[in-house]
C-alpha cells in the first residue's frame, strides 16, 4: 500500500512538474507562434497580391459553398480594392493534398504560390518552382481553359509530373469558380469597420 | 495435398552412358593371378572375422572369414593355395579392414561342395542356410547380405520380387553381359528366391537401352508358372536404385528410413540371383564375379570374370594396361569410389573398374549457387540439394537434418548437373554422418 | 606383380563425371539468345543502340571488376554474368539516353543490385532491373523520351511519334480521347516485328521469341515462367476487354507492345532471382502477370514489367519455401511445414 | 577524464546511428537535406541533454516499477518544449520537419540513453553522455543528409540561404527519395563497418563471425529463413 502510494505520488509530482513547465513554455511562446503563423500567411499574401496598404488577413470575406468555407483576403490601397487572394486545396496530389494561394487582380490571375504539398522531391515538388507557376499568371480568369494542355487546356504540365501539375490546376480552378460565382459579394462589400493595425503595411511586391 | 501430376515422372539425369566401350565384349575369364587379397569387409555390416592363419593351406571355396554379426556374411577362398598374410589393408572406400592374402598353388582345387538340385522340394529355411553359407551378398553395389533379406520378419508380407537388371550407371556392362550370356542361371536363381519367399509375382527390370538383354531374359521367363514378366524401364539414372525402381515398377514408395519389405517388395540384382543359383544348385560359394574394366585410357576394355581378391593391377594388365589415366574408380562414374592406386582388389560388390583420362575428370569448384534449380529437378529423393549444400557448407547440421539430409541416396545427380560445380555429394555425406552420429548418441 | 610403375590417381568424391554445364556456358547462351534483338535494335535505332549497348556492357564489366577488386574477392568477371546484365540493362533503356546515365545505371545495377549482396548467386533482385528502375526514378524525363531513328508510324498518321504505343494509349485514354492506334492486323504485325517506339531491346517480340526458343532448346529456361506470365496478362486483358472495350487495349496488343516479352522471356526467367522449382515458376509467372496487368491498366505508369518482376523477385524466397518438392518416402507432407531449429 | 570519455564515445565508438543503429525513423525520414538533418539533430540534442539531466537528477527518486512512464513524461515534456520553441523562433524549419519533431518522443536513442545511462550515472556524466550522443546523432544525420542532398539535389543547404549548389547538375533523384535513404544508410553503415573491422584487425581484436552468419552461407534470400 505504502509502495503504491509512493508510485502514485512520484508519478503525480513528475507529471505536475512537466505540466507546469509546459504551461510556462506555452505562455512564453504563444504570442511568438501566433505572430509567426500570421507572418507566414502575410508572406504568402504579399507574394500573390499587388502592393497594398491594409491588412488583408483581417479584411476577409467568408463564403459558404459546396459544404466548404472559403476565405477571401482583400488587398486595398487607399481604401480601394486592388486584389483578392484565396487559399485553395486539391486532394488530387500524388503525395497528399496540395494547398495553393492565388492572388487575383483585374480579372487576371496575379500570382500563385504553393503553400503546402507532399509531392516527390525533384519530380512533383517542382510545382513550387517559378517557371511552372508563371504558366498560370497574367491569364484572364474567364477566358482561360483551366486545364493541362494534354487534357485539352492551355497549361503546360511539368514533364513526368502530370498528376501534381493537374492537382495544382484543379485547386486553382475550384477557387476561381467560387470567386467568379461570388465576385460581387467579395469585391463590392464595404471596407471593414476595423481599421488596419499598424505594422502590417505592405512593402513592394517583386 | 500436392497434386500428383507434378510427381508422376521419376526424377534423375541422363548421363552419356558410354556402354559401347565394353558392351560387345563377351565375358573373358581372367587367368589366376599371382596373389589374391581377399578383404573381410566386402559387404554392408560388420566385417567378417578371419578364420585362417598365415601359412595355412586353403582350398577353393573354403571359408576363410566368418560372419561376425547378424548383418554380415562369410568370405571364402577364391582358389586353392597358401595364406601368405592376415593383416589390415585399406579397403576400396578407404578405412582399413582385415584382409587375407592368398598365393594360389595353381591347382584351383575345390573344397567339398554339396549341390542341391532338388531345391523345389527343400524347405525355405534350408535354402536360406545354404545361401548364407555361400556368403552371397547384394552384388549391385550396396552389398547387403542376401540371407538377411530372405528372412523378413513374419509381420512383413512380400508379394513381389524384383530382379534388378537396370544397370543405370554409365560405362558398366557386367550385368548386361551376364543377362545376355547366362539368362537361365539368373532366372533359376530368381525362382529359388521366389520359392524361399513364397512370392508369386516376379519382375525383371531392365532399362530400355538394352533391348537384347530384355529379349534374352524374356526368352527364359516364358516357362514360369506364376506371374512373371520382364519390364522395360525408361533409361534414367538412378533407376537401378532399389527404392526408385520399386516406385517405377509398382508405384509404391518406400517410407523414409524404411526397407523395400515395408511395401511388400524385394529387389535383388541379376548377379546376386546368379550367385544364389550357384550356391544352391552347385553349392559353390560366391568367389568370383564379372567386372567391367573400361574407360578411354583402358587399351582393350573388357568384361572380365575375375576371382574376388584380384588386384586391379592384374585386371588392367589383362586389358592391355592403362594409358594416360588420371583417375581410377571402383564402380561406376556416378557412385564409384576413386582409388589412389591400382593396389585395390575386386570385392563382391565391385561391378566395374573405370579409368578416366584427365580431360574427362571434372574438379569441384564450389562456386556460388546460382539458383538454377537443376539439382532439384534431378534429385530422385525429392530433396533441395542447393539449400542443403548451403547449410552443410556453413556446418549448420541441425538445419540440414531438418531438411531430410538423411534421405539423400548419394546418387550424385545434383553434382552432375550443377553448373557451379558444387561438391554436393561430399556435403551430403558430411551431413549424413553427423545425423547418423546424433541418432546413435540419442 | 605388374612391372608397370604404379601411378597415383586423383581421389575425389563421386560423381566422377559432370554434365559439362557451366555458369559461363549458360551466360554465353543468354548473350547469344539476345543477339537477334540486338540486331533489331541496331536496325531501328542505329548508332544509339550501339552506343548504349557497348556503354552498358563495358560499364557493367568494369563495375563488377572494380567491386570484386575492392572487396578482395577473386575477380569473377569471366563468368560473363556482367555482360548479360549490361546487355539486359541496355535493352531496357530508351535510345536517346545520355551515355553517362547509362553508366550510372551500370553502377547501380552491378554495384548495388549485385555486388553489395556478394556477387553472382546472392542478389535477390535482377540487377539489370534494379539499374533500370533506379534510372526511371532518378531521371524520369530522360527515361521517357523517345526519338526514333527509323521507326515509321504504323498507320502513317504522322511521320514521327514521340511516345511508345502503350504510353500513347495511356495518355489518350486518361484524357478521354479515342485510342491513337487502330490495332488491326497490320499494326499488330508491325509491332510484332519491332516497328514501334520503345526501349532498345523490347521493340521486336519476334526477335525476342527467336532468342528464347534457343534458350528453351538449350534447356536454360523452362516454359513455365514465360507462358504463365504472358498467359496471365492475356487472360486478364481479355476479361477487361470483354467488359470495357472502349477503355482497354486488345489482348494481342498487350503482348506485342512494351516490355512484356523482354521481361517474360529474359528477365523473369533469370535463374538467380526466380524460384527453383517448376511449381514455383508457375506461381512466379502468374504473380508477375497479375502485377504487370494491374500496373498497365490502372497504375500511373504505362508499363509495369520491371516493377512487377522486382516485386515478385522479393517473393522468391517465400515461393521457394512453399514449393519444395515432396521428399521421397515422406507421404504427402511438405517438409516446409516442419520448423527448423 | 571520465567526463571526456563519455563525451566523445557517442561521436564514433558508440555512434547512435552507425554503431547502435538507434533512431532509424528520423534518420531515414528527415535526412533529405543537411538543413533538415541539422535541425532534427539539434532538437534531439536538446531533448537528450535535458532528459538525461532530469532523469539523472531524479534517478534515486523514481521507483523502478514506474521508471519508463516517468522517463517518457520527461522526454515528452522536453519534446513539446522544443516543438513550441521551434515553432516560435524557427517557423520555416518547424514547417519542413513537421510531424517528426513530436515523434522525437519515440526516438529510441533518448529513451535508450535514459534507461541505459542516465538512470545509473551521476549528473555530470549524464550531461557528457547526452551531449556526446546528441552530437553523434547530429553528425550522423548531417553526414547522411549531405550525401543524399548532394547526390539527389546537387546542393548543400546548411541553413536557410547558407547554401552551395552545383550548377547544371542533373540530380540523381533516387538518393533523395525514401528508398535512397535506406540505400545511403546501408552504404554508410557498410563503410563504417569496413573501417571498424580494419581498425580492429590492426589492433588484433578482429573476430571472424561464425560461418552461418556469413552472407555466403545464408539462405534468407533464397529460401526465406
Amino acid at each position: 500500500m505504502k509502495q503504491t502510494l509512493r508510485l502514485i505520488s512520484v508519478l503525480t509530482v513528475i507529471c505536475a512538474g512537466a505540466g507546469a513547465l509546459l504551461g510556462w513554455t506555452n505562455a512564453l511562446t504563444r504570442d511568438r507562434i501566433a505572430a509567426a503563423l500570421r507572418e507566414e500567411k502575410l508572406g504568402a499574401l504579399r507574394a500573390v497580391l499587388p502592393v497594398y496598404d491594409n491588412a488583408p488577413d483581417r479584411d476577409t470575406v467568408r463564403i459558404q459553398t459546396g459544404g466548404r468555407e472559403w476565405t477571401f483576403y482583400r488587398a486595398r490601397r487607399n481604401g480601394t480594392c486592388v486584389g483578392v487572394a484565396f487559399e485553395s486545396v486539391s486532394d488530387q496530389g500524388y503525395g497528399g493534398p496540395i494547398a495553393v494561394m492565388v492572388g487575383v487582380t483585374n480579372g487576371m490571375v496575379n500570382r500563385v504560390e504553393i503553400l503546402r504539398h507532399a509531392e516527390t522531391p525533384g519530380l512533383g515538388a517542382r510545382i513550387t518552382e517559378r517557371p511552372f507557376l508563371r504558366r498560370f499568371e497574367q491569364r484572364s480568369i474567364r477566358d482561360t481553359v483551366w486545364a493541362l494542355r494534354k487534357d485539352g487546356g492551355v497549361i503546360d504540365r511539368i514533364t513526368a509530373a502530370t498528376i501534381s501539375s493537374r492537382a495544382v490546376v484543379d485547386a486553382l480552378k475550384k477557387g476561381l469558380d467560387v470567386y467568379l460565382e461570388h465576385k460581387k459579394e467579395i469585391t463590392e462589400d464595404a471596407p471593414p469597420s476595423l481599421s488596419p493595425q499598424g505594422g502590417v503595411k505592405n512593402g513592394a511586391t517583386p | 495435398m500436392v497434386p500428383r501430376l507434378f510427381h508422376a515422372r521419376p526424377r534423375g539425369v541422363h548421363p552419356d552412358d558410354r556402354k559401347a566401350l565394353s558392351a560387345a565384349m563377351p565375358v573373358e575369364t581372367l587367368p589366376l593371378p599371382s596373389i589374391l587379397r581377399v578383404s573381410m569387409a566386402q559387404h554392408l555390416g560388420a566385417p567378417a572375422t578371419p578364420v585362417v592363419k598365415k601359412g595355412e593351406a586353403v582350398r577353393r571355396g573354403q571359408r576363410i572369414g566368418a560372419a561376425s554379426g547378424f548383418i554380415s556374411a562369410h568370405v571364402h577362398a577364391p582358389t586353392s593355395g597358401t595364406v601368405k598374410a592376415v593383416q589390415d589393408a585399406p579397403t576400396l572406400s578407404g578405412p582399413p579392414a582385415p584382409a587375407v592374402d592368398i598365393e594360389p598353388d595353381g591347382e584351383d582345387a575345390w573344397t567339398d561342395l554339396q549341390p542341391c538340385p532338388a531345391w523345389r522340394n527343400t524347405p525355405a529355411a534350408a535354402l536360406v542356410e545354404r545361401i548364407a553359407e555361400a556368403g552371397v551378398v547384394g552384388m549391385g553395389g550396396a552389398g547387403f547380405p542376401t540371407h538377411v533379406k530372405l528372412q523378413p520378419p513374419p509381420e512383413k508380407h512380400i508379394d513381389t520380387l524384383i530382379i534388378n537388371g537396370a544397370e543405370c550407371e554409365p560405362y558398366l556392362t557386367a550385368d548386361y553381359r551376364l543377362m545376355l550370356e547366362d539368362p537361365q542361371r539368373i532366372w533359376t536363381g530368381a525362382c529359388i528366391i521366389a520359392h524361399v519367399l513364397g512370392v508369386e509375382r516376379v519382375r525383371i527390370a531392365i532399362e530400355d537401352n538394352k533391348p537384347d538383354a530384355i529379349a534374352a531374359m524374356a526368352g527364359v521367363v516364358r516357362e514360369f508358372k506364376g506371374d512373371a514378366a520382364v519390364v522395360s524401364l525408361e533409361t534414367l539414372y538412378p533407376q537401378g536404385a532399389e527404392k526408385q525402381q520399386i516406385r517405377a515398377l509398382l508405384g509404391r514408395e518406400v517410407p523414409s528410413g524404411g526397407l523395400p519389405m515395408d511395401v511388400g517388395a524385394l529387389v535383388e540384382n541379376v548377379a546376386t540371383a546368379c550367385a544364389v543359383h550357384d550356391a544352391v544348385l552347385t553349392g559353390q560359394p560366391l568367389i568370383e564375379r564379372i567386372v567391367t574394366v573400361t574407360g578411354t585410357p583402358v587399351q582393350r576394355p573388357k568384361n572380365v570374370r575375375a576371382r574376388i581378391g584380384t588386384c586391379f593391377n592384374d585386371l588392367a594388365g589383362f586389358c592391355g594396361g592403362l594409358k594416360g589415366a588420371a583417375k581410377l574408380i571402383a564402380g561406376g562414374p556416378m557412385m564409384g569410389l576413386a582409388q589412389p592406386s591400382l593396389d585395390g582388389a575386386v570385392t563382391k560388390t565391385a561391378s566395374g573398374v573405370l579409368a578416366l583420362a584427365s580431360e574427362e575428370c571434372t574438379a569441384f569448384e564450389s562456386l556460388p549457387c546460382i539458383g538454377c534449380g537443376r539439382c532439384i529437378a534431378a534429385c530422385p529423393a525429392g530433396l533441395v540439394p542447393a539449400e542443403l549444400s548451403l547449410y552443410l557448407e556453413a556446418e549448420d547440421y541441425e538445419a540440414a537434418a531438418a531438411c531430410h539430409v538423411m534421405d539423400c541416396i548419394e546418387c550424385g545427380c545434383c553434382a552432375y548437373v550443377c553448373p557451379a560445380r558444387r561438391p554436393m555429394v561430399q556435403h551430403m555425406r558430411r551431413g549424413k554422418a553427423w545425423a547418423a552420429a546424433r541418432s546413435r548418441s540419442r | 606383380m605388374n612391372p608397370q610403375a604404379d601411378p597415383r590417381f586423383v581421389v575425389s568424391p563421386s560423381p566422377h563425371v559432370h554434365s559439362g554445364v557451366t555458369v559461363r556456358r549458360i551466360m554465353l547462351d543468354v548473350v547469344i539468345a539476345m543477339l537477334p534483338a540486338l540486331a533489331v535494335a541496331l536496325w531501328f535505332f542505329g548508332w544509339n543502340a550501339l552506343r548504349l549497348v557497348s556503354a552498358c556492357v563495358v560499364g557493367c564489366v568494369a563495375v563488377e571488376w572494380l567491386c570484386r577488386r575492392g572487396m578482395r574477392r577473386d575477380i569473377g568477371v569471366t563468368d560473363l554474368s556482367a555482360v548479360v546484365t549490361g546487355m539486359l540493362l541496355a535493352f531496357n533503356l530508351p535510345p536517346t539516353l545520355p551515355t553517362w546515365m547509362a553508366v550510372v545505371g551500370c553502377a547501380v545495377a552491378v554495384g548495388l543490385g549485385k555486388q553489395v549482396f556478394g556477387g553472382i548467386g546472392y542478389n535477390p533482385f535482377n540487377p539489370a532491373l534494379v539499374g533500370r528502375v533506379a534510372l526511371t526514378i532518378s531521371f524520369p524525363v530522360a527515361m521517357t523520351r523517345w526519338t526514333p531513328w527509323r521507326v515509321p508510324s504504323p498507320l502513317s498518321i504522322e511521320a514521327v511519334t514521340t511516345a511508345t504505343p502503350l504510353g500513347a494509349v495511356k495518355t489518350a485514354l486518361s484524357s478521354g480521347e479515342p485510342m491513337p492506334y487502330a490495332f488491326d492486323g497490320r499494326t499488330l504485325l508491325d509491332f510484332f516485328l519491332g516497328n514501334q517506339n520503345g526501349c532498345l531491346g523490347e521493340v521486336s517480340a519476334a526477335a525476342l521469341l527467336l532468342g528464347a526458343a534457343y534458350l528453351l532448346a538449350r534447356g536454360w529456361i523452362s516454359w513455365h515462367i514465360p507462358v504463365t506470365y504472358v498467359g496471365t496478362v492475356a487472360l486478364l486483358a481479355a476479361a477487361v476487354r470483354a467488359t470495357d472495350p472502349a477503355h482497354s487495349i486488345p489482348v494481342a496488343a498487350h503482348l506485342v507492345t512494351g516490355g512484356l516479352m523482354l521481361g517474360a522471356l529474359y528477365m523473369a526467367t533469370d535463374m538467380v532471382t526466380s524460384p527453383m522449382t517448376k511449381r514455383g515458376h508457375l506461381v512466379f509467372g502468374a504473380g508477375c502477370g497479375v502485377l504487370t496487368f494491374v500496373i498497365r491498366q490502372w497504375g500511373g505508369y504505362p508499363e509495369g514489367v520491371s516493377f512487377s518482376i522486382l516485386l515478385m523477385n522479393a517473393c522468391t524466397p517465400l515461393i521457394n519455401r512453399y514449393t519444395r518438392p515432396r521428399v521421397f518416402g515422406h507421404g504427402g507432407r511438405s517438409p516446409a511445414r516442419k520448423t527448423t531449429a | 577524464m571520465t567526463f571526456y570519455r563519455e563525451l566523445i564515445k557517442g561521436l564514433w565508438r558508440e555512434n547512435p546511428i552507425f554503431r547502435l543503429v538507434l533512431g532509424m525513423c528520423p534518420t531515414l525520414a528527415v535526412t533529405t537535406s543537411v538543413e533538415n538533418s541539422l535541425g532534427m539533430g539539434m532538437a534531439t540534442l536538446f531533448v537528450l541533454v535535458c532528459s538525461n539531466l532530469v532523469v539523472s537528477l531524479l534517478r534515486n527518486l523514481i521507483p523502478a516499477k514506474v521508471r519508463i512512464p516517468c522517463f517518457i513524461v520527461v522526454i515528452a515534456t522536453f519534446v513539446t518544449i522544443v516543438d513550441l520553441f521551434m515553432n516560435a523562433f524557427a517557423h520555416a524549419l518547424h514547417g519542413s520537419l513537421g510531424l517528426f519533431i513530436p515523434l522525437i518522443v519515440v526516438n529510441c536513442v533518448i529513451l535508450g540513453r535514459a534507461e541505459a545511462f542516465a538512470s545509473k550515472h551521476a549528473l555530470w556524466l549524464s550531461l557528457a553522455d547526452g551531449i556526446g550522443m546528441g552530437l553523434g546523432f547530429t553528425l550522423g544525420l548531417a553526414a547522411l543528409g549531405a550525401c543524399r542532398e548532394l547526390l539527389g539535389a546537387g546542393s548543400l543547404t546548411v541553413w536557410g540561404d547558407i547554401k552551395w549548389a552545383l550548377e547544371g547538375y542533373e540530380p540523381f533523384l533516387l538518393a533523395i527519395l525514401a528508398p535512397g535513404g535506406f540505400i545511403a544508410l546501408g552504404c554508410l553503415l557498410g563503410v563504417m563497418n569496413h573501417v571498424q573491422s580494419r581498425l580492429a584487425a590492426r589492433s588484433g581484436r578482429h573476430v571472424t563471425p561464425p560461418q552461418h552468419l556469413d552472407c555466403r552461407h545464408c539462405v534468407m534470400c533464397r529460401f526465406g529463413k
